[in-house]
């Protein structure tokens, strides 16, 4: 591809998945109206879940979910090994994701709770980060493809990656939502990173956090703020925990 | 400026005409909180019973009717190794009913910064003028503080501005459009007793005013509270989540980003509205970031909205609807924010001249 | 041809999850053929102890990135009913179109993405873009079309936003909903494209007997909630559903395998098929008439063809339903709850199959236990039972190893099995 | 129930409808030159060290090359198509009506494209906006320019209207530093008219290097090398922040009045025009009121320095 003097090369991507349920990777065969130019941009060596080709000469490196087993481990050693940029991609991927609100037993409890007397690996729940360096983040649960389009043209094109670093409720008050505090509910609007448009308050339910804190917030206004409306400290709690993404910042 | 007298009944047929025959908005009733007040918004409308007119005031501003959140400026379509650029100031004609008094004000405040200056807007000019404005007056709610600023009645700006008196409304009309559409419909001039009770509708508008806000010298007084603890204090509470300045009518701070389609056959240059309360509002490339904390950026954001700039000729541009102080999480809001650099002002000024007690 | 080999394939390819398929054979005889799933377990089951009802859905339904909704509904249908609540009428009727987009979505993904690249004998739907663009372009226009489905119902086409206990979060917009029914009538057209096309692949003409299971409610085809049938003739109450699953665990597979009347059943569009037929629009038995598609049909390859005749009556009920609830006010859309506790089984046709959730609740609301019992758990001892059979089959029919890889791959796919579903 | 008679008319945009508009900016086709840039052809570039290049642009459209005016310490908004917009200073003479040099350093996003593109790329600029150097009240004056590291690139179109006009002016010096030898830019340039028309060049680097046979200190350490004489002199003080504060305090206590400083500030910029307010310093604009201030009201702006 040339364009103004300037080539682009297909990024050559792989895709792979640990443990999560596959929705954020299912979000790059959304938005089919544009598919085939976005995938025009990328030339895939490695996708599993869509693909019988694999190779293994990838530069980037969609890391879809946690790490819960050894062998998780050595797969995305080797993944690391390989990648020039390796993204985590999804919630699970960045910050844990629901997976980890099995951390709050021991392993042993868990398999006992749902295999009985089979034994099954598993470790705690860790992020992706925790295990190898990660060059770039795109959270969500699932992914917007519509971020995740623009970040491939972004890399293709060699424009520089931006998150948007501001809260949700931007976006949530370009909808004209009404907002759920208003509605006596707790929503982790305020703290947690836009780029979503909002779709979880647009559609009435408070937002989880799943894109992981906004830059630099006032945690601290925001427990206020909770405190003196009078709502649920556990409710907080729950939402706050829902996608491990605050651990840094829960008190 | 043309007045004339219609019943209600009357009134609502023609609005019902209007609303029906083009693209319209009005105020529409979208939810009730947790505290059983009903909470209003702009919204499309399609005939005159889905209009709330009995509405209090929308919980966001019609400002975006004029100034879209996220707007595309231009588009780039490329060809071999060259482009061409097209720029369209297109507005489709919109219907737009039951605007308040300061929801005006706040428009002819954004043609001042928009319009007059050196490079007006003619993105913001194209739908200026193809939106067809209603007005509407109304009691003021407890929190409003638009007679402090001035803002409680509004001569200009509107196609046409209603006030409600008794069993009739007292129109302004001041477009040949709307005149020209009222034509269709019953009307008479104002007689002597109606004029009395559009006199008295405005004394009951104006004493019914339960907030007020202190704004002489307030320009001054900002400037020389700059570097106010005040500031700090509210500061330390905001979430810097620029609810404030989406809901504001008048704030119109805005951002350009520009982006490839995903065929690389063309990309897009898109403003959208910013808020000077955002992280990175007056971060510049190196990662510095001129207001690094809470308090400047809000500090900032009263500066706008209470000094003025220079695009406005050092005005104020709220207009006191206080729909940034309903909205806000964190309960900041302009009456309690203004007074407390008041207070702040006051104990200053006594300590460093205080004239002798007067025995 | 070679007489000694082992066939092994390691994370099978365009399903979604991890598994692996082993086959060995000696001496031009089969030793053994087997289907082991290993994907890492989620432990869903202990996420969900202690969680609130009402944030339930919302982690439910981040077991599967295919079926969310399935999973979503199949839990609020347990707490709902554990807790006593009956949900408004439009958010049944939008619910319910919510499960056509998903289902619409799923069987798209399935028959255009992962299944069609077999029968056109390429590696993925990339080269098909190529030789076959009007297939292709069917088929994401298909796949959008149950995404916008899901989307304007429920907010999200992934992991739904406003699908919630006692009913909707938020009531869908009539706007959208008019442009949807707009869009349904204009892609409608397409699904005989897909038909004609699917019409020219070669179905291998296997079959092995099973038994079918799937829920039923006498009135309809099924979606959510109802009796649950099999196709030997059990039926049973939604709340028996251990009895119908009689799930246990295999030391090879970290999913686990169930039975019923025999040592294995299926569940998935065939299953549905072969039980309710009767309630199919006429246009879609009209479709399945053309593939010679007829209950009770044992060929596992047929279940690709039972999903896109189910995509026919989707798009047809999809129709009535948005006429009615655009004849409807949509106002009050959630019914109001108090929390109590009580225990209940959700199950609903998810695009795979039959999905059960059972929770436990507290008084406060809070799940004091869950489990959930996914379609492709219940096809598991099928799958690998198939292995054996279509590998003995292709043997007897004088196949080379390469040839029963490729069948074994196929049947596999055919189940359009959602492993980390199963995984969960 | 639509019925024509109470249908809105469509109203197009007209002319008339910018009356007020200033002439510097002329309309294509209905369309504003704020708008929609001038485009122009990537027609040289010169690297100059490792993060700057001088890019010569020539705007294609013979009419709107005329058109095109400047003053010193303008800038233009640059656009990437593609890529977005940067705010640039004009480096190249004010009377050169035939290209435009822009000195850009490698910076982000925008930045980095630009440096990737080559020569014959397409480009577009808005503008020229902003304040200028008062080059006609400097005349008859001494005139002192200090500029740090990047700050050179808008004092190259002052330095070289005085090289043009060189008569109009009395003494005239540039002290200039940067972090080392290697990043000292046009300094070709600056010989050449040190030689021809005695414009005093002062360099220094922080870190010197083998071939460095030059000075070694900071900026603040080349004020003993000239003289001044503060009642005719002129200031233009151009680089990083920190260094404003230094220097226009020594300049100060010399007794120069502040308002013959002047500075030029730079902050983050979307449009150029005063409206999307990301520039403002204090109560005041960066692009429309400076970005040229003097001394004096710099001083009196918060947030300035
Ligand atoms: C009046 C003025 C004159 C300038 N003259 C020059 C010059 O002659 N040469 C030169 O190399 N640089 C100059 N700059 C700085 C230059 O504009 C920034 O380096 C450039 O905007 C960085 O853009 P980017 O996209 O590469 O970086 P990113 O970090 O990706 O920036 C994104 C956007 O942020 C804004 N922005 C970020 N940093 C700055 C900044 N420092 N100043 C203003 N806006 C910023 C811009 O809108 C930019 O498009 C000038 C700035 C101003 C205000
Ligand atoms: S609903 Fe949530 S995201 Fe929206 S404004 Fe309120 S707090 Fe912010
Ligand atoms: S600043 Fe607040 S009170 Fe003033 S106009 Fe804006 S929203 Fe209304
Ligand atoms: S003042 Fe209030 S509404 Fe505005 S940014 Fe701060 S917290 Fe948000």
């Amino acid at each position: 591809m040339n364009q103004q003097g300037l080539r682009f090369e297909k990024l050559k991507i792989a895709s792979f998945d640990f443990t999560c349920c596959e929705g954020c990777q299912l979000q790059l065969a959304n938005r089919e109206s544009t598919l085939a130019d976005f995938l025009r941009l990328i030339d895939i060596r490695n996708f599993r879940e869509i693909s019988s080709e694999q190779h293994d000469d990838y530069d980037i490196a969609l890391i879809e979910g946690s790490i819960s087993r050894s062998d998780e481990v050595e797969r995305l050693l080797a993944i690391r090994r390989q990648a020039k940029v390796l993204v985590a991609f999804g919630t699970c991927a960045c910050f844990g994701g629901v997976n980890s609100l099995k951390n709050r037993v021991s392993g042993e409890a868990a398999v006992s709770e749902v295999y009985g007397e089979i034994k099954v690996e598993t470790l705690p729940v860790r992020r992706i980060s925790e295990v190898v360096k990660v060059d770039l983040s795109i959270p969500g649960c699932p992914v917007a493809k519509e971020e995740v389009e623009r970040i491939i043209i972004s890399l293709v094109t060699g424009s520089l990656v931006t998150l948007p670093k501001y809260p949700v409720c931007v976006e949530c008050k370009a909808a004209l939502n009404t907002c759920l505090f208003e509605l006596g509910e707790i929503c982790l609007g305020p703290i947690t990173r836009a780029g979503c448009h909002a779709v979880c308050t647009t559609g009435k339910t408070p937002c989880l956090g799943c894109r992981g804190p906004a830059e630099e917030i006032n945690m601290e206004a925001f427990l206020h703020l909770v405190k003196e409306r009078g709502l649920s400290r556990s409710d907080l709690q729950e939402k706050l925990a829902f996608y491990n993404a605050f651990d840094a910042f829960t008190p | 400026m043309i007045y004339k007298i219609i019943s209600k009944a009357e009134f609502k047929r023609f609005i019902d005409a209007l609303v029906r025959s083009n693209s319209s908005f009005g105020p529409r009733m979208v939810d009730t909180d947790s505290r059983g007040e009903a909470v209003y918004q702009f919204q499309p409308v399609s005939s005159v019973d889905e209009i709330a007119f009995d509405y209090t005031r929308t919980a966001s501003s019609a400002k975006h009717f004029f100034l879209p959140f996220r707007q595309e400026l231009s588009r780039f379509h490329f060809h071999d190794d060259d482009w061409d650029q097209k720029v369209s100031y297109e507005a489709d004609p919109v219907v737009l009913f039951g605007l308040r008094a300061c929801d005006i004000s706040a428009l002819n405040i954004l043609d001042d910064v928009l319009l007059n200056g050196h490079f007006p807007s003619a993105y913001y000019l194209a739908k200026r003028k193809n939106t067809f404005v209603i007005g509407m007056d109304h009691l003021p709610l407890p929190d409003c503080f638009c007679k402090s600023m001035n803002h409680h009645t509004v001569p200009t700006g509107f196609n046409l501005f209603c006030s409600d008196i008794g069993d009739e409304y007292y129109l302004a009309i001041n477009s040949s459009k709307a005149f020209n559409f009222l034509r269709e419909f019953e009307t008479r001039d104002p007689q002597y007793d109606e004029n009395c009770r559009l006199a008295e509708r405005r004394k009951l508008i104006s004493s019914s005013f339960r907030t007020e806000i202190d704004v002489t010298g307030l320009p001054a007084i900002l400037d020389i509270e700059f570097d106010s603890p005040v500031w700090k204090k509210w500061g330390d509470k905001c979430l810097s989540c620029g609810t404030c300045a989406m809901v504001c009518p008048t704030c119109y701070c805005y951002s350009v980003e520009e982006s490839f389609e995903s065929d690389l056959q063309s990309s897009s240059r898109q403003k959208r509205l910013y808020s000077c309360n955002l992280v990175d509002f007056a971060a510049v490339a190196g990662g510095h970031n001129f207001r690094p904390k809470n308090g400047d950026r809000l500090k900032y954001r009263y500066y706008h909205q209470h000094r003025g700039f220079a695009e406005n000729a050092n005005q104020q541009i709220c207009v006191g609807c206080n729909r940034c102080g309903k909205a806000c999480l964190a309960g900041i809001n302009p009456k309690d924010v203004i007074n407390d650099l008041r207070l702040e002002k006051d104990t200053c000024t006594t300590s460093v001249s205080s004239s002798p007690a007067r025995s | 041809m070679k007489r000694d080999y082992t066939i092994a394939i390691h994370h099978l390819t365009r399903v979604e999850g991890h598994a692996n398929i082993t086959i060995t054979v000696r001496d031009g005889q089969l030793m053994e053929a087997r289907w082991a799933v290993v994907e890492t377990p989620r432990f869903f089951e202990v996420m969900l102890k202690g969680m609130s009802a009402e944030r339930v859905p919302f982690l439910t339904s981040r077991i599967c990135g295919i079926c969310s909704i399935s999973h979503a509904l199949a839990s609020i249908r347990a707490l709902e009913r554990a807790m006593h609540i009956l949900p408004p009428a439009v958010a049944e009727k939008t619910r319910l179109l919510a499960m056509h987009g998903e289902t619409l979505q799923s069987h798209a993904l399935h028959l255009f993405f992962l299944a069609a690249p077999d029968f056109a004998g390429t590696a993925s739907i990339l080269p098909l873009m190529e030789s076959h663009p009007d297939i292709v372009r069917a088929g994401l226009q298909l796949k959008e079309l149950g995404n916008e489905i899901s989307r304007v119902t429920t907010g999200r086409c992934t992991h739904p936003v406003s699908l919630v206990v006692g009913g909707l979060s938020k009531a869908p917009d009539k706007t959208q909903l008019a442009a949807l029914q707009k869009m349904i009538r204009e892609r409608k057209p397409l699904l005989e494209t897909a038909c004609a096309f699917f019409r020219t692949l070669a179905i291998p003409d296997f079959s092995r007997e099973t038994e079918f299971i799937s829920l039923a409610n006498g009135v309809s085809y099924p979606s959510i909630g109802g009796h649950l049938v099999s196709s030997d003739g059990v039926e049973r109450d939604e709340n028996d559903y251990l009895l119908m699953t009689n799930e246990y665990t295999k030391e090879f597979s970290t999913s686990k395998f169930t039975r019923l009347s025999r040592e294995t059943s299926a569940a998935g569009a065939l299953a549905r098929f072969n039980n309710s037929s009767a309630f199919l629009h006429p246009e879609a038995l009209k479709a399945a008439e053309s593939f010679g598609l007829r209950p009770v049909c044992h060929n596992p390859f047929m279940n690709n063809i039972a999903q896109l005749v189910e995509c026919v009556h989707i798009l047809e009920d999809a129709e009535l339903l948005i006429d009615s609830l655009l004849d409807s006010e949509l106002t009050a859309v959630k019914t109001p709850w108090n929390p109590q506790a009580g225990s209940a089984t959700g199950a609903v046709e998810a695009p795979r199959g039959i999905l059960y959730h059972h929770m436990e609740t507290d008084s406060e609301g809070r799940v004091v236990r869950a489990d959930c019992i996914i379609p492709t758990t219940q096809n598991n001892a099928n799958i690998d039972l198939d292995l054996k059979a279509i590998a003995e089959w292709a043997l007897e029919k004088g196949k080379n190893d390469r040839e029963i890889e490729k069948l074994c791959e196929m049947v596999v796919r055919s189940y359009d099995p959602c492993i980390s579903c199963s995984v969960h | 129930m639509h019925d024509q008679r109470f249908v809105i008319p469509r109203q197009e945009l007209n002319r008339e409808d910018f009356a007020s508009s200033v002439p510097d900016f002329n309309r294509r086709s209905e369309v504003m030159n704020t708008d929609m840039g001038y485009k122009c052809t990537v027609t040289n570039i010169v690297r100059l060290t490792r993060q700057e290049k001088l890019f010569q642009i020539r705007i294609i459209d013979p009419v709107e090359r005329a058109l095109f005016r400047f003053r010193p310490g303008q800038f233009l908004m640059l656009e990437l198509p593609g890529y977005g917009e940067v705010p640039i200073s004009i480096s190249s003479s004010s009377t050169n009506h035939e290209f435009l040099e822009l000195c850009i350093r490698k910076a982000g996003s925008v930045t980095t494209a630009l440096f990737n593109a080559g020569e014959g790329a397409r480009v577009a600029i808005r503008g020229p906006f902003g304040s200028s150097f008062p080059m006609d009240e400097m005349a008859g004056h001494n005139v002192l320019l200090i500029a740090g590291g990047l700050g050179i690139a808008p004092l190259r179109a002052p330095l070289f209207w005085i090289n043009e006009h060189r008569n109009r002016f009395l003494d005239v010096s540039l002290l200039y530093g940067a972090k080392d030898p290697s990043q000292l830019l046009f300094t070709w340039q600056f010989n050449e008219w040190d030689m021809i028309s005695h414009i005093g060049l002062h360099t220094i680097v922080e870190h010197g290097s083998e071939e460095w046979t030059g000075k070694t200190g900071m900026i603040t350490d080349l004020f003993n090398d000239i003289s001044i004489d503060p009642a005719t002199t002129y200031a233009i003080v151009c680089g990083p922040p920190v260094m404003f504060k230094f220097v226009c305090g020594w300049l100060d206590g010399l007794g120069i009045p502040m308002n013959r400083m002047f500075v030029s500030l730079e902050r983050r910029m979307h449009c150029g025009m005063g409206k999307c307010c990301r520039c403002m310093v204090g109560s005041t604009f960066t692009c429309i009121d400076g970005p040229v201030f003097d001394y004096w009201s710099v001083m009196n702006l918060k947030e300035a320095i």
